[in-house]
């Protein structure tokens, strides 16, 4: 389902913070701040994961020179059990608060929910993003962070990053959302949880497919098209698809990953990031940047999402997907 | 593979060259020239083995041999069947005959020793160990 | 694209599992492990009291507590990715389970965090470990006595 | 001949550890899967008296593997039926232990106590 905001509600502050093994990004430059403790000097992985939520929005409200009363909206989800970590961030936040749960297209859907609110003039500022801390979601899907499991080429690695946006009205000065595309959920029955990238790309495919096609555009429409933690093999296989329908080579450098890019080539990580800060922390500042510096004039970021769990994959179900896109423009 | 049939084959390939020098040593108090040769005779006759200890010591008999390392799953069966030929031999003697390293170990830090007492002791208790179970 | 279709380009793209690779580094690895527990077998025999019979139990705790100091440094889990099975068959790897599953859920609490999931991976183990010996020894004492095998 | 002797707890050991590589490969298996079913070989191979000569042959190459816990909790239940017959192998499992499990028991709550996990690549 696509929708077109008429009022193309803008991005006025943007804040990514992210945990020390993120110094290997090729994104930090662009990050707000680095913390040197994965667990925000706090006692628990769950407690610094809210922390370092906590952290974004506070580097997001003081860019803006707001404080959290003026705030009408907190959109917030991150990989945890029931979103424990942004709930208690919405805690001390004390903003009117609704938790998302689009797995790690989290950031996207939940920019979508609050340019919808704008649009609504219910929310004059709404801080909208997602977050993800590599020990407890790790701890979460996979096993616990000293186990000795062989992970394939195919594996992923949860990043610990926070990504948060403020949106509100309209300003030609900063990055406005003029569309975006709510994806279904597809499921091409993919069982592999090593292997998100391959079960998230067509969920991937079928949100940007129908964004373009519902708003008339080509690739080339675009100067950037980024999807948010497939991978480096799931990007491979996106691509492959678009190449199958027809797209062009030089149409498809358009097509980057967030979680492709996000360790560089460091064999360490596999096949590169995942997680829900993955997309929020590059999207909220990479790309905001870019777009702020006038190099990207028009952007589609297409945040996916693999919506399995521990139980479900256990129980022997494959891994439904889903992906949501926003595309921002800067006059 | 290559490197695993590399590892296969070493110990094959060492069989050849170990040779029949076998290290087979002899403790008794009374020095009876007889019982050594006897002893030197049961072992140098069984093939699986590559060096024994032995020691006589009051109406004790203590055979420690150890097995070629690639023969060591057949470890009970050469015990039994040393058992037995030490046994016809030496019928005034309580016999134990045991392939294992922690006995073969002791039985030859008491070659040195001159107090009988304390072989005598020590054989004993070499004795209780090897009849423990875990 | 048809789900058939789309198995068969993700299955050409995806970078297939390096069996041959992974099965020396895990016998290396594994070799090497257990010629580390054979030198602590030597040890304990020549050392202390204990015979070939009961060196097992001896071996096997240093073994696991060498495990507690690897797992706790992360170094465990390093070797783990590069060994696959080569560290994860050894009783090491056992240890490697339970250790990592308390240190991870000690924040939940000593009964229900430690308590509740040391076992959380090495569960299944001891199950079929412990099912596995009663229907063996079962299987052995019937045949046992109807006199097909003896003891 | 020590040296023998230590190759044969390599190559052994380190073909239990290949065999294991094997199932979870080409099995698709995750460890948990791949160790239960080298313990339940284990007490198979202990169940037809192929295990003790293993043991006997390459020490702690068949000792330290995974498989060596269903011999042990193996041998320690056969061995009650062997005294006590049908209940014995009822009771046998109440007696049978193996020190894996107690080590890696104790062990894992003092690491508990000492050491907090953290997220590190590489």
């Amino acid at each position: 389902m696509v929708i077109e905001f008429k009022s193309k509600p803008s991005i006025l502050a943007n804040g990514a913070v992210a945990g020390p093994l993120e110094k290997k990004s090729v994104f930090y430059s662009y990050f707000d701040s680095i913390v040197e403790d994965e667990r925000w000097n706090e006692k628990t992985n769950e407690q610094g994961h809210s922390t370092m939520i906590l952290d974004a929005c506070d580097i997001v409200m003081k860019k803006a020179n707001i404080k959290n009363l003026d705030v009408d909206f907190f959109l917030s989800g991150d990989l945890v059990n029931q979103m424990t970590p942004s709930n208690f961030a919405a805690r001390e936040l004390a903003i009117s608060f609704i938790g998302l749960f689009s797995a790690c297209a989290t950031s996207v859907s939940s920019v979508i929910i609050a340019s919808l609110l704008t649009e609504l003039g219910a929310s004059q500022l709404a801080i909208a993003g997602a977050a993800s801390q590599h020990n407890a979601i790790e701890k979460q899907f996979r096993y616990p962070n000293y186990y000795g499991a062989k992970k394939p080429a195919t594996a992923q690695w949860t990043v610990t990053a926070a990504g948060y946006a403020l949106v509100g009205k309209h300003n030609p000065e900063y990055p406005s959302i003029v569309a975006a595309t709510v994806g279904k959920v597809v499921d091409y029955g993919d069982t592999n949880p090593f292997h998100m990238g391959g079960a998230m790309a067509p969920a991937a495919y079928d949100t940007i497919v129908a964004h373009l096609k519902k708003r008339n555009q080509k690739f080339q429409d675009y100067d950037l098209i980024m999807t948010g933690d497939l991978g480096k093999i799931g990007l491979k296989i996106l691509k492959a698809m678009f190449a199958q329908a027809g797209v062009t080579p030089e149409e498809l450098q358009l097509l980057r990953d967030a979680g492709a890019e996000f360790y560089g080539e460091d064999q360490a990580f596999q096949a590169g990031a995942s997680g829900a800060g993955c997309s929020a922390a590059v999207y909220f500042s990479y790309i905001i940047q870019q777009l702020k510096s006038g190099r990207f004039k028009r952007v589609l970021l297409c945040a996916t999402g693999a919506l399995l769990s521990p139980l479900s994959f256990q129980q022997g179900e494959s891994i439904p997907c889903t992906a949501h896109a926003i595309e921002l423009t800067m006059e | 593979m290559k490197k695993m049939a590399f590892f296969f084959f070493v110990p094959l390939l060492l069989t050849g060259c170990s040779g029949n020098e076998k290290t087979i040593e002899v403790y008794d108090v009374l020095d009876d020239a007889q019982k050594r040769v006897e002893v030197r005779e049961v072992l140098d006759s069984n093939e699986d083995v590559y060096s024994g200890t032995a020691i006589f010591v009051d109406q004790q008999l203590l055979v420690a041999v150890q097995a070629k390392p690639w023969l060591d799953y057949k470890k009970e069966k050469i015990e039994k069947e040393l058992t037995k030929q030490f046994e016809e031999r030496f019928t005034e003697f309580d016999v134990l005959v045991s392939a294992d390293y922690k006995l073969f170990w002791e039985a030859n830090k008491l070659m040195e020793e001159k107090d009988q007492q304390k072989v005598n002791d020590k054989v004993k208790k070499l004795k209780e160990l090897e009849k423990e179970e875990t | 694209m048809e789900q058939e279709q789309y198995k068969n380009l993700e299955q050409q793209i995806t970078p297939p599992t390096p069996y041959m690779k992974n099965a020396l580094i895990a016998f290396f690895v594994g070799g090497i492990i257990c010629t580390i527990g054979h030198a602590i077998t030597y040890f304990y025999i020549i050392f202390f009291d204990f015979t070939e019979k009961t060196v097992g139990n001896p071996t096997v705790s240093t073994m696991i507590f060498l495990s507690m100091l690897l797992t706790g440094f992360g170094l465990y889990k390093k070797l783990g990715q590069f060994a696959g099975a080569g560290s994860a068959v050894p009783v090491t790897g056992f240890g490697n389970a339970v250790i990592s599953a308390a240190i991870e859920h000690r924040t939940e609490g000593v009964v229900l965090g430690i308590g509740g999931n040391i076992f959380k991976l090495a569960g299944s183990v001891i199950l079929f470990g412990v099912a596995s010996a009663f229907f063996v020894a079962l299987i052995k004492l019937i045949l046992v006595t109807i006199g097909v095998v003896q003891w | 001949m020590i040296f023998i002797d230590f190759l044969l707890a390599f190559v052994i050991g380190g073909f239990i550890c290949l065999i294991g590589q094997l199932i979870m490969d080409f099995g698709k298996l995750t460890p948990g899967h791949t160790l239960s079913i080298l313990v339940v070989a284990g007490a198979i191979l202990s169940g037809l008296g192929l295990y003790q000569p293993l043991i006997d042959l390459a020490g702690a190459g068949a000792t330290i593997p995974i498989t060596s816990f269903g011999h042990s909790l193996t041998q320690g239940a056969i061995a009650e039926a062997q005294k006590h017959g049908w209940v014995g192998v009822l009771t046998g499992m109440f007696e049978v232990t193996s020190s894996g499990i107690s080590a890696a028991i104790v062990f894992g709550f003092i690491a508990a106590f000492i050491f907090k996990p953290k997220g590190k690549a590489n």
